[in-house]
């Protein structure tokens, strides 16, 4: 395992305490690292909080700030946070207008963000998110992963908790843009996770996963490494299908690297997936770029697209100042 | 039971999960996200970190005092399943159990663990472990027949197709590998088996 | 090699094409791809122009926009851009008072960008960038190469040309920045450049090229793997003894991903490098994060610091909006 | 020298670069960035592509054209200093040149190559091959004598230290690897000399 690291037990914190330095205009770490929260709360605003396991950065914690999250409640590498780190934050950040934790479909998850819920003494909801359609999807299942498209609704909800919605708006406001917003991911390599030290799975020099998820998790099919259009057409035709896209509708496209792969080639991405999208007749409305939901140093990338119809459209453009996403301020 | 046989107690349910910890990541990393085995170790750390202390508390206590720690320190779903189950024990065992009140708490502690979950046996989870165990108990097995139960009992999840927990994203490629909860809780049960049989408690 | 590409000679055109076509609200793409230009043109103010290979994305066609660059030229992969390129960015984006050439300092770049400037018709100057302590210095040998550092000269002579500094000061205070900013890079892992197919180094497991380049070229040595407290106070060492930097000194903290290594390692270094200067009494009074100027898929990082003055802050908090950096607007 | 007698000279020329591409790549991974060999065969591809038209110039003409070419296309180091030479070389070398024109524009453009690299023989660069080359042609090599002189001038960068390129960086560590520059320009040499002669123009 090769890492700029010291101890595996060290990762996390040292990690964290770098992040909150760096960005120590715009959040402050909570005590015992429970949480990273914004310096500013705001009195009457809904307070949205999300969290998750480590080693998606910069997911939560990069989007806490002006226009997206209040608190980010980060667990160890790839496993859910406790619900006291989520009631810490919660009390941290209420601003009186009660709380919605934005959660990843992942039963660690969902379960360690309910008993937050259970114990709070205020009013929460919760939003369960599951973008990713590489997991076939039922109802008696765990369902579907909650991948890249965090990214987008935790910027559209955040956009509409800055300018004063209340919590049942935002809440269903969210679950529109989840029910409307889908990925897959490929993988090139496997992650390593730093406490196992080794390779979560193997693939051959020749080989991809398709469909992997965002902790190194298998996907559909391990297949045969694919050129850049192939793998644009097969991800991009299973998100059309799911979401039965048709033509003229407007998206916005996001490109996710997953920690080891280059901007180079997720540019590519960029390109081969609005070529392919032009011929169906999708427009690419907006856009986005980068390695932002990632999966520790595993190759590869997501493709995520989200119907915009223009209230989404106002609220993505809507000022946003946090670590990783910035525009307009 | 006086405190320092269940200080042994837990320390000896500690130590197995220590000593395995590496078996139950590499099998989370065959079908999960390979933190199963690091999970369950942060947690019996921090276990044990509570002791003698914790091991001075009546059983009600000591069960709700662990199954806390657990919630607040393993994440995943096994901080809260885990945890779910030993606050449930403690909140409906009484502080001097005989058998018919573990076996009723045994059963309360399953059911909360379902509620939890959402899950029920069948879905390649450590419910797979917890029901048959505690049928077994119920039935009046004896210690060699329950540790004989939970190990069989987890082995049977190989072929299973999983259901929920994270193994449930691979479809049909998660049969042909065991669950590791299901694993984590067979090697507690059947070290609690023989521990109580060691102290006399259990024929 | 694994990459998300379609064929080895398509990668850097339709890399290029997808960068264009997702931030089409800032830049445009020159005919034949020879630059990436602002839309806006300013008159009056003078051109600032860099370029260099490909493979360091975000560098140097991310930082085109208001506030940095006017164009960027790419070349091919690790490649110098060629003469013409230049020459068409410098008349596509001449404002009337004259053309900053930013160059790295690799003789490639060096000799193409000097033709560019023999042939140019209006006032052309060049600033070369050397700013890799792992080099040794010397008058006599081709000098220092120029490596991260260049993002930071570029930001800050990109301010002072917004608010319409002319182009001797401008070249002045570019060198004036690249002689108080020094930089150095550790390799984990080799990068594979798309047309040659592999690795254009190999490393053992357990081992890790101190003072490696941007282009994968061999450091000073090849050594153990080290913790990353190590790494740091070997190559903040060897930067705080290059600049002579003595305690209460303000400086800015840049920690460079390479391509391959996720952000949570960064901010780990970012955390390790501020907790040795603190030792030292030095201050770090802005900082970045994140990998910016790469070397393709390589593994690793480089930390950077560049002694900020005043001005040199002001200008480096001036309003910035182009694909990569974007803050105050 | 017809023009289908030039245009054979060139495709010889380009024919070398691409066999060897690989090689240079190779010796350029060692000490440099590995783009050499990809460089020279995108500037002789550009080259080729003219054909035939540019074997029917002028020789100053085509060697102009040639090294423009060379300018525009293949970028880094060898792009500005292989173009210069041609050129130079254009420049200098008159349209119907004898062997006395030739070692006279030679001479210059090797000139204009250190002019534009602030280089000189002794650095580790294809000055080590240009500068033995010139001598020997000054001093009325034949075909094979020239040939042999570029690639022992290759060679004997192996030893040296770099002080100029990529590969001064390197310091030390630079010692050991031949020069990728060097040997390019010794396989063009090599194919020039060889062509020459067998077309009866240098014995
Ligand atoms: N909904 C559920 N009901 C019962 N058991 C579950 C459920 N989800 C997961 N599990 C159990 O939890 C185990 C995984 O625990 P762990 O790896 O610690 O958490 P995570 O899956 O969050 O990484 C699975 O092997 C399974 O036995
Ligand atoms: N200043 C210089 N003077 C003479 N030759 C040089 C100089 N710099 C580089 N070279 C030659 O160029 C060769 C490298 O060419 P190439 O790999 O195509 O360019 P780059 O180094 O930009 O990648 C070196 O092997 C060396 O022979
Ligand atoms: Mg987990
Ligand atoms: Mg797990
Ligand atoms: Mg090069
Ligand atoms: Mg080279």
């Amino acid at each position: 395992m090769k890492k700029l690291i010291n101890a595996v037990d060290d990762v996390l914190a040292q990690s964290l305490d770098g992040f909150a330095a760096a960005h120590a205009d715009i959040v402050t770490l909570g005590e015992e690292r429970k949480f990273v929260r914004r310096r500013q709360v705001k009195p009457g605003k809904v307070a949205l909080i999300s969290g998750g396991g480590s080693g998606h950065e910069p997911l939560h914690a990069g989007f806490v700030g002006f226009g997206m999250l209040d608190a980010a409640c980060p667990g160890q590498v790839f496993t859910s946070p406790t619900p006291d780190q989520m009631m810490a934050a919660a009390e941290a950040v209420d601003g009186g207008a009660g709380t919605l934790y934005i959660v990843k479909n992942y039963e660690g998850d969902v379960m360690n963000f309910a008993m937050a819920a259970e114990m709070a003494s205020g009013p929460v909801e919760s939003l369960i998110l599951d973008d990713d359609v590489a997991v076939e999807n039922s109802t008696w299942t765990t369902g579907r992963r909650g991948v890249a498209g965090t990214l987008i609704v935790e910027k559209i909800v955040g956009a509409a908790a800055e300018r004063g919605d209340d919590l049942a708006s935002l809440k269903a406001l969210g679950a529109r843009v989840n029910s409307h917003t889908r990925s897959m991911g490929v993988a090139l390599t496997s992650c390593t996770v730093p406490a196992a030290g080794k390779p979560t799975f193997s693939l051959g020099e020749d080989e991809m996963e398709m469909g992997v998820g965002i902790h190194g998790e298998p996907g559909r099919r391990r297949v045969k490494l694919a050129s850049a259009d192939a793998i644009a057409e097969e991800m991009l035709g299973a998100i059309v299908g799911d979401l039965s896209l048709t033509s003229a509708t407007e998206v916005l496209l996001f490109v996710n690297g997953f920690g080891g792969t280059p901007l180079m080639e997720l540019y590519l991405m960029q390109d081969r997936a609005r070529k392919w999208l032009d011929g169906k007749g999708i427009k690419v409305a907006r856009s986005l770029t980068g390695s932002y939901v990632t999966s520790l140093d595993m190759a590869g990338c997501s493709l995520t697209l989200s119907v915009l119809d223009e209230q989404a459209k106002a609220l993505w453009d809507a000022p946003v100042h946090t670590p990783a996403l910035r525009w307009g301020m | 039971m006086d405190s320092q046989a269940r200080e042994q107690l837990i320390r000896a349910v500690a130590a197995t999960i220590f000593q395995h910890s590496e078996e139950l990541t590499a099998l989370d990393q065959a079908i999960g996200d390979g933190d199963h085995g690091l999970n369950l170790k942060r947690g019996f750390e921090a276990v044990t970190a509570e002791l003698p202390g914790l091991a001075e508390k009546s059983w009600p206590d000591l069960l709700k005092a662990a199954g806390m720690a657990m919630v607040m320190k393993v994440g995943g779903a096994s901080g809260p399943l885990f945890g779910t189950f030993f606050m449930e024990l403690g909140k409906t065992v009484g502080a001097e159990p005989d058998r018919a009140a573990v076996v009723a708490a045994f059963g309360k502690a399953v059911e909360a663990v379902k509620a939890r979950g959402r899950s029920e046996a069948g879905q390649k989870t450590l419910l797979d472990v917890l029901v048959p165990v505690q049928a077994a108990l119920a039935a009046g097995a004896d210690a060699a027949a329950i540790k004989a139960e939970a190990i069989a009992a987890a082995d049977k999840t190989v072929p299973m197709q999983a259901i929920r927990g994270r193994a449930s994203f691979l479809g049909e490629r998660s049969v042909g590998h065991m669950d590791p909860g299901a694993r984590s809780s067979s090697l507690i049960i059947a070290t609690v088996a023989d521990e109580l049989n060691k102290q006399g408690l259990m024929p």
